[in-house]
């Protein structure tokens, strides 16, 4: 029997585990050093009409049990990911979720369109949140009615079904959840990642050059914890959850606060095989825990 | 082919001031040939710190299945690394990236080696493949103060070996760049701090075969994760770009920005 | 030469480090370890009008470079606190800074009219920020306009200075800073904590009894800097910075950020002599760094 | 008084399934005194884990400057710390808390001392300090199961020891309680599991002395951070509290809400 297998809106997953979007590059690098079928699915990096070079450098920086970046969507942008990425992709027995992001409602659309015609991919994960771009973005991430609105639109265009990824950066978590349910998401991805920022000692200027970067990695997970948490009890689409996930331990916990998958993110670059590892870690766990199935731990800290 | 593996330490012995020479023991040293490739080293288990630290490869023993790191220690991460002892593992994941291109130069040419700090590891390992290949090889090796000078007689078994320091304490007072100008050479390699590098560059790219080892602040080391990139020279503003990761860390002059 | 005197409405410090809220209580238990006369201000714990036991146990947990905390308020009300613990703290010569919570306006009031009087309390710090009670409160730290009438209620009444504790589980942190500025604040004091929560792998709850808690310690230091930096930028009052601090050179990079001066919280409890350590260590920092004095450092990430 | 000190390992072994015993050298030894009291434990520099452990004091050896902790490797903190080697040390605040009154019983009376798994440690040393006074001591001490328990040996030097099991599989099958029934005592000293605790109290408070030693999850170990309290049980819904951190985690039985 298969303790891992999950459904989910456009999705079927022999297992509830996939690489975060960005922390996975369009996936040439792990593949030279696993299967990449092993994987639930994978969520390529975010994808804009036109290629970017992102920020300066320094892109990162670390925290205490965490990350900062500033990475500024870097990607060969729509042509390429379709001429050369996703084909590459191809290879593998595993749905790619596109991340689509862009600094107008007419970039996501026209991202969208396109993207969500490619073979291998099985659903959209909207990135209203990046934290990293200096353009517009902001407003999509953190004003319900606009999440909403862009989420309708994306939903008029796309072949496939749409997540849309939720910034942890707002007073108001659940509201903005609801908005995009409203829009038509048929799910959510959460939590990208909070702003933060480290100086350097000796210069007293920011050590990333954008100044400002997303916090990522351990540090986060009681932030992703919690609003997984509440806003799982007030919407009926699915969560795919991320934060901090480096176990299966850690799995458990985000599907017990509400989630119906998860992605790991920071983690594959401090262990580049976690994934597969959380993978082969979960049956086990689910055993000694007393579940047949994963998703018999969705949501168990409120039901 | 990459590998994750806790190697075992061998030894460890601050061989300077501050900078620490470290042998580990692993299988993954049967992957290792290319002089100038590095390694991403998880200091410790759990997240203190998270990251991984690439350090440059300094010598490979593939007889004894053991190989060299030196580095400096400096923030969090080095501090603790240089605080493990004998007996005890460390988490590496390498061999990584790009390292030099021993096949640009033939037996019975002239080679300078160009380092700068800790940027001079890598040349060790550079040095002793270029030797056995029948290359004739210079040294040029710049510290800040004599108390942070190492390997110097290690180099000189292999070549003649300038040593320069910043405030005079040992050698020849000033910077590489001083020696450089009075010798002969085909091809540079060179390692160091970026404005050393650049400066390298600007004398030499021109007329000579000149290859450069860079360092940026890493995520993933392994070309995932987009923390690495510089532009290349061919469209500083564009969208060309190259990963020190895995392209470099080693370029040849002229092909990325500094 | 004083390397760390420090001039803030109200205050006049040693030295710019001081005991956080609710990490110190009244300063009983560590004025047995050390001489409380060596910090440069103690920061007391919350005072509400009436007496709180706060919320049922388990209250703390940890998380990745941080913990959780749901206390809740547990305070022996406003006369327990004139009548008993100010008057003991008075042996010391230490300027206290009171820490002021309520569910109304009028609570607000009244225990900000009463404590500003006495003799020891050289400032008061609103604490509209406190994530662990249930009623009211909230819309106190998130909401502009509320922040801003709270604020001025307070000034008429309060006979000291009145710092205004900012909350980061905000979508936009200048805007509340600017409102309470408007509102007649003296200074600032940030981050208290983010909402967090944290799940038993066993049982599938949540861990503190209150479900979700406060999320501080090394964890919280990016988005804390991060806060300071674009706040200070945009207000002509003081910060008082606070957020994970545990070091001298965390000092520095506060003070770089934009603060004046910085509060301890959970590093009081793992080492309970590390605000006099930093106070020690600072001096020396700062001749390393060439600074004459620590004032120097203020804003510099920015100016 | 309390003293923060970087103890050194004297030893450390695994003295049954999971259950290690650590004994530690430190001058803050010379501040023990109270069975029952406890120490704060930083598991490593750094915050990997981040806050102390409070761990119970089980044996006292002043002379030679020692303490013993016994603890269950449990979570993270517990694990990092079982891999502790001797000539390490290990940051100690303490001694904490208010311990077992052993002022409360006079020479000649029988005590029974009730233990359960992780809180058997702290009745060693008070064992040893009652015997010392010339009281006779009982110990009924309960496990889950064989391969768990501990220190049966150094329990039945000091007096009478009943071991119990819950599966049966080493000495009585049931609960501490079972044994009781059949002992006469003037008073009894308790630690372990709070059911355990309530049964004891549920049973004896009323016509026995019964002190009972609580666990609550911790903050700063020193009354400061209010994480700890417990309701008293005369106000037992009111303001009023006791912190098992500095007013207990010793209560007499009756005083605080279990
Ligand atoms: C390809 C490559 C090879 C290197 N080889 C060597 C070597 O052989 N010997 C040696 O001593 N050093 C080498 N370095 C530099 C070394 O990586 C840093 O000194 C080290 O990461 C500092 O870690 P820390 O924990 O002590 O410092 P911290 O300041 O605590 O590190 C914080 C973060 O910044 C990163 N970081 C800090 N300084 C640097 C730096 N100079 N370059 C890249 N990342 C940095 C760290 O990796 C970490 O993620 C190399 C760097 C690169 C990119
Ligand atoms: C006064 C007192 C005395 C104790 N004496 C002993 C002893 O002698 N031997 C022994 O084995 N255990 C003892 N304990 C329990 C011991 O503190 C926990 O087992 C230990 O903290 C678990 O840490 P961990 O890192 O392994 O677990 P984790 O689950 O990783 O710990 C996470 C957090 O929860 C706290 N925590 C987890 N379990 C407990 C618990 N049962 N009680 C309090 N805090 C907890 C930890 O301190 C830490 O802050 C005592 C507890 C108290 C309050
Ligand atoms: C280097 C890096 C790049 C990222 N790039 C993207 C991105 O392009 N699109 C996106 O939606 N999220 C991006 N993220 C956010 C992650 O997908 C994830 O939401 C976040 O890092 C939290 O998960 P983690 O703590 O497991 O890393 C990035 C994160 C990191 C660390
Ligand atoms: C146990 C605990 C109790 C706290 N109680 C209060 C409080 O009563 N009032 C308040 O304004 N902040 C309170 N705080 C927040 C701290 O004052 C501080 O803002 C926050 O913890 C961030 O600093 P740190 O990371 O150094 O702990 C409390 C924090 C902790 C950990
Ligand atoms: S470090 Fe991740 S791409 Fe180079
Ligand atoms: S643990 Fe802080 S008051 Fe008891």
């Amino acid at each position: 029997m298969n303790h891992l297998e999950i459904q989910l809106p456009g999705l079927h997953l022999k297992n509830p585990v996939m690489p975060a979007s960005g922390c996975f590059g369009f996936g040439r690098e792990f593949g030279g050093l696993y299967n990449l079928s092993d994987l639930g699915a994978i969520m390529i990096k975010a994808t804009t009409a036109e290629p970017r070079f992102g920020n300066p450098t320094p892109r990162v920086a670390e925290t205490a049990a965490g990350m900062l970046n500033a990475i500024g969507l870097q990607n060969p942008g729509l042509d390429g990911v379709m001429n050369k990425e996703l084909p590459w992709l191809e290879q593998f027995n595993v749905p790619i979720i596109a991340n689509v992001a862009g600094s107008t409602e007419e970039d996501y659309v026209e991202v969208a369109k396109r993207i969500s015609t490619a073979a291998n991919v099985h659903a959209l994960e909207l990135n209203i949140s990046c934290p990293n771009v200096k353009t517009g973005g902001i407003a999509f991430g953190t004003i319900p009615e606009v999440a909403k609105s862009l989420t309708k639109k994306v939903k008029e265009v796309s072949a496939v079904p749409v997540y849309v990824k939720l910034s942890p950066n707002v007073t108001n978590i659940v509201e903005m959840a609801k908005a995009v349910e409203a829009g038509g998401a048929d799910g959510l991805t959460m939590i990208n990642t909070l702003l933060g920022m480290r100086l350097d000692l000796k210069t007293a200027k920011p050590i990333l050059a954008n100044k400002s970067g997303g916090l990522s990695g351990p540090a986060i997970k009681p932030v992703a914890i919690r609003m997984i948490h509440d806003v799982s009890q007030q919407v009926n689409i699915p969560i795919i959850g991320m934060g901090g996930i480096e176990t299966a331990e850690d799995v458990i916990e985000f599907f017990y606060a509400g989630a119906s998958a998860i992605a790991v993110g920071t983690a594959n670059f401090v262990d580049p095989f976690v994934c597969p590892k959380i993978i082969k870690d979960l049956p086990e766990l689910l055993d000694q825990l007393g579940f047949d199935h994963i998703s018999e731990c969705t949501g168990r800290s409120w039901k | 082919m990459i590998i994750n593996e806790q190697c075992s330490i061998v030894s460890q012995r601050e061989i300077a001031d501050n900078i620490y020479e470290l042998i580990l023991r692993g299988e993954l040293s049967s992957q290792m040939n290319e002089p100038g490739q590095f390694v991403h080293v998880k200091i410790a288990s759990g997240y203190d710190p998270l990251l991984r630290r690439p350090i440059s490869i300094a010598n490979i023993d593939r007889e004894n299945h053991e190989f060299t790191l030196i580095y400096r220690k400096d923030g969090r991460g080095t501090a603790i690394l240089s605080s493990k002892k004998t007996s005890e593992t460390v988490d590496i994941l390498g061999p990584l990236g790009h390292g030099f291109p021993i096949e640009e130069t033939n037996a019975g040419e002239t080679v300078l080696l160009v380092g700068g700090g800790i940027g001079v590891p890598p040349l060790y390992e550079l040095s002793k493949q270029l030797v056995k290949k029948g290359v004739n090889v210079l040294h040029v090796l710049g510290f800040q103060n004599e108390a942070v000078v190492f390997y110097e007689d290690k180099f000189k078994s292999l070549g003649s070996t300038y040593v320069t320091t910043t405030d005079g304490s040992y050698g020849t007072k000033g910077f590489v760049t001083d020696v450089i100008k009075e010798l002969s050479f085909d091809t540079i390699y060179s390692c160091g701090p970026t404005a050393m590098l650049k400066a390298v560059e600007a004398e030499y790219a021109s007329h000579k075969k000149v290859y450069v080892s860079l360092e940026e602040r890493m995520g993933c080391g392994i070309g995932a994760c987009f923390a690495c990139v510089c532009h290349t020279a061919d469209d500083p503003s564009g969208f060309s770009y190259k990963k020190v990761c895995t392209d470099g860390p080693v370029f040849k002059a002229g092909e990325v920005v500094l």
